[in-house]
């Protein structure tokens, strides 16, 4: 008796359509720029309802952009995304690099998901809060956050703002409106409207954007971010990434349906799924947003498809649960090399450019390794002091920190 | 003691802009103990309103407005249902200031009728001050007196650390002293005087209740009163230390008046084992052990779930903290 | 400057419709019971879209039954649901009398919600398992238990099976599947789910039914229940009654949409909104989704639409936050009055019947509180014994239980 | 560890029908720590299977699924994230049999990695058991090698009341003696042999791990390995007691114990405010008064969140347990 039959006699459980030895096959999209329009923007959120079960797409298969979501962006700015995210995807190589070689305890990529916080954030304005998950670190990038600064929070050197008290990828960078990131998984995405409201409350011109993972979705905090900021029409941008994977868990055990999107529409928020590999759509879908959120209408909920092509982390190994291939028979392909492809298509742009671009960033990512490390990295050393363990843990040192504080510099290891 | 809690918040709401108030049924409707009565229509509907019935989310909302510069203060109805928001308030709101090297925190205070003899049962009388109090990076407030709840309460909205802050609900509109067939107001108390404006008792302070020279008897909230009470009727001589603040705890006060009387019962409601009256003793004797004379009695709640009809013989009576008192000096 | 406005400017903030003071004003319902069919018991949930967003009746204003969802039941079978639901409108008045007196420290009753519980476990199968919230105790009726045994639990005398442990009307009844009644809102909505999920894993018939509050449906539990519903396919009824009210919130308050329905179509549940106070239109839903879990298919997510005509619990003053006359304009009236008129028009009841039915059960309440409190009252006693506090904290009582038993009889105060 | 923790659950699952697993990724890929591999492959995925990333969920179909005649084993993936269920399991599953006048009772095991020594930082490093001992109606276990691993998860799996079950993370594939850059297998160690069959270890009774007759040193999970090599290099002869089980405690072995050595040093890696060493310390002090010759120390986790870089300033060291026991020894 296979397990698949005992799984109808009693409890129903699902498993990922494919394992490793299958054969991963993906239906061929059948979702075109040209299918949804952008709604008014003062839409009631049934007016959505096609676009949570569609895919907004401005960029096809072929590389072309078109219909109502193109956001007619110039050259300049298009390209200046594909360099952030040719940046991140380096950025990313060369730390899951220095990890495999101990100067890092740990590293999360964004393989395949670059084009997420990078075109989001590019389409907001400097003033809007952003409240990542691990997955989001691009949008540092955007707001001009230095590498340097990064690989040393990373590297948990004496450099580290957080002072060596967060695992890597665990940024914070306030000067750039990038939120403390946490590991408990979902707690972001309600804490998030409570960003927003603030801002409103002051009545300042800010959105707050957030995001969460297909799988953290099942969370207590994605139905109170979606019911909070619905009640109170928080001003706030409200992500699912639907990467098809939390862990080794497939999407189709994080919820009963395949759909992330529609699920906020019974809030009463507009709900959109956009091709998360596609630079443009995501960058118009959430100026939308933005601009709604602006004018008082509240929040605008997002699924973002796409896949993980990576590994969860570097302590996971993908091939004992999926496919190694599944990733390249996945519609929706890469979101460098389909921004590439339209930019070569389009504009002046071409492989060599691309490849010059590539070993710029290389050579930049390289200098900033070799800056960070200076200053030490988690192998070597020099660390935080272990000072900053008491440190910020109140405003002001209570006695009993501080009796434990003086014990422990009794026993330091370093 | 709801009109000193409102007091404080109105006080709040007024000096500071950032205050804001939410919480269940505290809106238009006051609270279901009337603590926020007609704040709402004094200050505003969006500085004083309703939330959905979800403690997670209210805590995770006041969470981000604290990060954004605003000081939210909310409420939890019963302290028994703040433990949806567990999660968000021991691994979120407590440490987001240590995680993010400094650059956020969060300034709220979650204030919550706490404890029994209200005949609540389960879940509508328990005391879980203890929960709290093993997670670095929040304070811990437990009023029991009109007075002292005002001015520790302005005190933990002012802190701009985390605070959780415990009201103990029987004793909104009186003292408790461990009859439940006497009912008395606060009027008259010495504790029940409270100025119209504002005024701060410092987190961290202990209140000596009573000076005495015989045992040092710790208590917070209800059990202060029924402490006193027992202290009166024992016939002995003891210090009675209304603890007010859990986390930091007034080490000088306590170490002070245990050096002095050498001996020490500690009260508390919540279930004995675990309960915060463990961490006293257990630091007390580190600190005093030469100068204990007997062994630091602990008087509290069973380790069982709080009962509906039989609370009386669950809450800690005089009558059992008389008989701590005694053994105490039995040496 | 009005609050009103403020509101705008700043946070929005929805404040209930009506307010003391106010002249309450409701549409007339547009929904008749022509308006929905059956869907085919294997439906795709989205074929429920209109049931979701109408409402699902059986009763017309006039007092009528027609439609596809007519159960067609014998007189004799309404006629019995008329009688619990009149048996738990008298019982519930004694109740809050007795509360008054002191015999009881607290009590909540079901006023205008009766048909709930009664209709919709009367459409269930005996085997099948009840997870109530506080406003559910008629099914305790239908199930049979003794009305002696539930008021010794209500005033915690010697008799309450409950030991004098919970508040009132926080039954148990496990010999009628009617699972232990639980203070914090929300809980049972996702344990049900678990009740189901060991009956299926046993390959047995049964079918949970559990209800969650308007206002409690803002909690975790709700998405949990849902979710987990979803994806293990389990055999469950979730039902949300909407009565308007938590407490002293609004259930635009609970929710940025006014319908609740809805919200278990993105999980790929089918769903429904009822007419709370139709007793053949809850009847039929529910045996519709009894079947349908039945045959392995899953949940069914049900609105229960209704008012709640009473305070909220003893000790709610409801004429401190709404209009005192609101629920008679509530268009979905009364319902046990629908369901008697329904009787007059149809079948040989009449208004004498109905008064002789509510003399002849007022008896049996009165006969039933007599003999109760023979063991008892909370005014008088006596008690469950307070070693009662000590049994069953554990299957076996520890050594520090047990040491501390022993220093409570010391210290006994009954 | 991971083996023989495997091996408990094959075990049960083999022996009780009624026996189920689920949790976040524990099904087909067998666990992030592997604890579970094979075991739904063997058993089939209705008796092993994944669950959506919802620890309240997870602990509220365990709660169903409990009194309506299962015996759920779930996986939290890290303690860290058992406070989203914290509600579920403080408010419902522990008090459910007392509530209910003993009509429906959950026999949940709830097992999870717990503790530091793997660069976790804040949030896959927290030791959160007293938050647990607080609660009546829960039994509270934490590990340390493999043999006792083994017992005891079988005997919390046949527990018929709820059982929250710690697993030190950083013991599960040696144990550790306070040295990052001393990294041994369990090969040799004598506590490393597992056998495939079925067996108990009693819950509520400690080990003794090592006699001695000058100070009672308590430890459990990861410090008891940390606490063995501390008394190795003190020089001085002290009993170690690893506890085993928290609630209910072994009061015997201990008193017994401390009333023997007149000393007592308690180790954990939790904060050290609250945390269940201050409980066993009021406990023993009341117990043990007269014997003792000087005061309980606790040797245990700053009062700060866990940090990443510098976690080997946070755990606590041989160092630091070698000079509280030499405190003891000073009277
Ligand atoms: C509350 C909580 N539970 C469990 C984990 C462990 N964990 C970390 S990431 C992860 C999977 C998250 O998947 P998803 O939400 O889809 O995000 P993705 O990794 O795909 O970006 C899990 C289970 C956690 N960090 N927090
Ligand atoms: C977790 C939790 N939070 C708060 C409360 C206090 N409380 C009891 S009933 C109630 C309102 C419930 O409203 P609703 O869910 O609509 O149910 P209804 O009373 O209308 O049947 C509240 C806030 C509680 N019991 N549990
Ligand atoms: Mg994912
Ligand atoms: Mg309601």
């Amino acid at each position: 008796m296979s397990s698949e039959e005992e799984g109808n006699i009693t409890i129903h459980v699902p498993d990922a359509p494919f394992r490793p030895g299958d054969n991963p096959v993906f239906d061929k999209w059948k979702w075109s720029p040209d299918d949804l329009k952008k709604p008014p923007i003062d839409c009631e959120s049934e007016e959505t309802s096609a676009h949570s079960r569609g895919l907004v797409r401005v960029i096809d298969d072929e590389g072309m952009a078109y219909g109502d979501w193109d956001p007619n962006l110039e050259y300049k700015e298009i390209l200046q995304g594909l360099k952030h995210m040719v940046r991140l995807r380096i950025f990313d190589d060369r730390m899951m690099k220095m990890q495999r070689t101990g100067k890092l305890s740990f590293y999360m990529q964004s393989l395949g998901e670059e084009c997420i916080a990078i075109a989001q954030t590019m389409a907001l304005e400097e003033q809007d809060w952003i409240f990542p998950t691990y997955r989001q670190p691009g949008a540092q990038f955007v707001r001009g956050r230095s590498m340097v600064s990064m690989i040393c929070h990373c590297i948990g050197n004496v450099e580290d703002n957080v002072k060596g008290r967060q695992m890597p990828v665990h940024y914070t960078y306030k000067k750039g409106r990038f939120i403390s990131i946490s590991s408990p998984v979902g707690t972001q995405f309600s804490q998030a409207v409570g960003v927003a409201l603030a801002s409103k409350y002051k009545q300042l011109n800010e959105v707050t954007i957030t995001w969460i993972g297909d799988g953290a979705s099942a969370e207590g905090d994605y139905h109170y971010g979606l019911n909070f900021a619905s009640v109170y029409k928080a001003p706030v941008i409200l992500n699912v990434v639907n990467n098809h994977w939390a862990i080794s868990t497939h999407y189709n055990m994080a919820s009963g349906s395949t759909n992330f999107a529609s699920r906020g529409l019974a809030y009463e928020i507009p709900c959109f799924r956009v091709d998360g590999n596609d630079f443009l759509a995501l960058y118009s879908v959430t100026k939308w947003a933005r601009e709604r959120a602006k004018i008082g209408l509240g929040a605008t909920h997002i699924e973002i498809l796409t896949y993980r092509t990576g590994a969860h982390s570097s302590s996971d190994d993908p091939s004992r649960y999926r496919p190694s291939n599944e990733h390249e028979f996945w519609p929706g392909g890469d979101p460098i090399e389909r921004l590439k492809i339209h930019l070569i298509k389009n504009y002046d742009w071409t492989d060599e450019k691309h490849l010059q671009l590539e070993n710029e960033i290389d050579a930049e990512v390289i200098l900033a390794y070799k800056e960070a490390v200076k200053h030490g990295d988690l192998a070597n050393g020099p660390y935080p002091s272990s000072d900053t363990i008491f440190t910020e843990v109140y405003e002001n040192v209570p006695w009993h920190l501080q009796e434990q504080w003086d014990e422990m510099n009794k026993w330091k290891v370093d | 003691m709801v009109q000193s809690v409102n007091s404080a918040l109105s006080n709040m709401l007024e000096k500071d802009e950032d205050v804001i108030l939410f919480g269940e049924d505290i809106g238009y409707f006051g609270g279901v103990f009337r603590t926020s009565d007609g704040l709402q229509s004094k200050f505003g509907k969006h500085r004083v309103f309703d939330s959905p019935l979800s403690e997670g989310g209210i805590a995770a909302t006041a969470f981000g407005m604290g990060i954004n510069g605003l000081r939210p203060v909310v409420e939890i109805q019963f302290a028994d249902y703040i433990f949806p928001a567990y999660d968000q308030i021991v691994n979120e709101i407590a440490k987001v200031r240590h995680r993010s090297g400094g650059e956020f925190w969060c300034p709220v205070t979650f204030r919550t009728p706490a404890g029994g003899g209200i005949r609540g049962g389960h879940h509508h009388s328990q005391s879980p001050e203890s929960q709290f109090t093993h997670t670095p990076g929040l304070k811990v407030v437990y009023c029991s007196t009109p007075y002292n709840s005002k001015g520790l309460l302005i005190s933990a909205i002012e802190s701009n650390d985390p605070v959780i802050f415990f009201e103990p609900k029987r004793c909104y509109r009186g003292p408790f002293y461990g009859d439940p067939h006497n009912v008395p107001t606060w009027k008259g108390h010495s504790e029940a005087e409270v100025p119209d404006s504002h005024y701060n008792i410092p987190l961290g302070q202990a209140r000596i209740a009573k000076e005495g020279t015989d045992c040092t008897v710790i208590a917070w909230g209800t059990m202060v009163h029924v402490a006193e009470k027992a202290i009166k009727d024992s016939g002995i001589n003891c210090e009675l230390i209304d603890l007010q603040t859990l986390i930091p705890w007034d080490k000088e006060t306590i170490v002070n008046s245990v050096k002095k009387t050498g001996r020490c019962v500690i009260v508390h409601e919540a279930p004995k084992t675990s309960g915060f009256g463990s961490e006293l003793s257990a630091s007390i004797q580190e600190r005093c052990f030469y100068n204990l004379e007997s062994p630091i009695e602990r008087v509290a709640g069973w380790d069982t779930p709080f009962p509906h009809t039989t609370e009386w013989d669950y809450m800690p009576s005089p009558a059992r903290i008389i008989d701590a008192i005694k053994k105490t000096q039995e040496e």
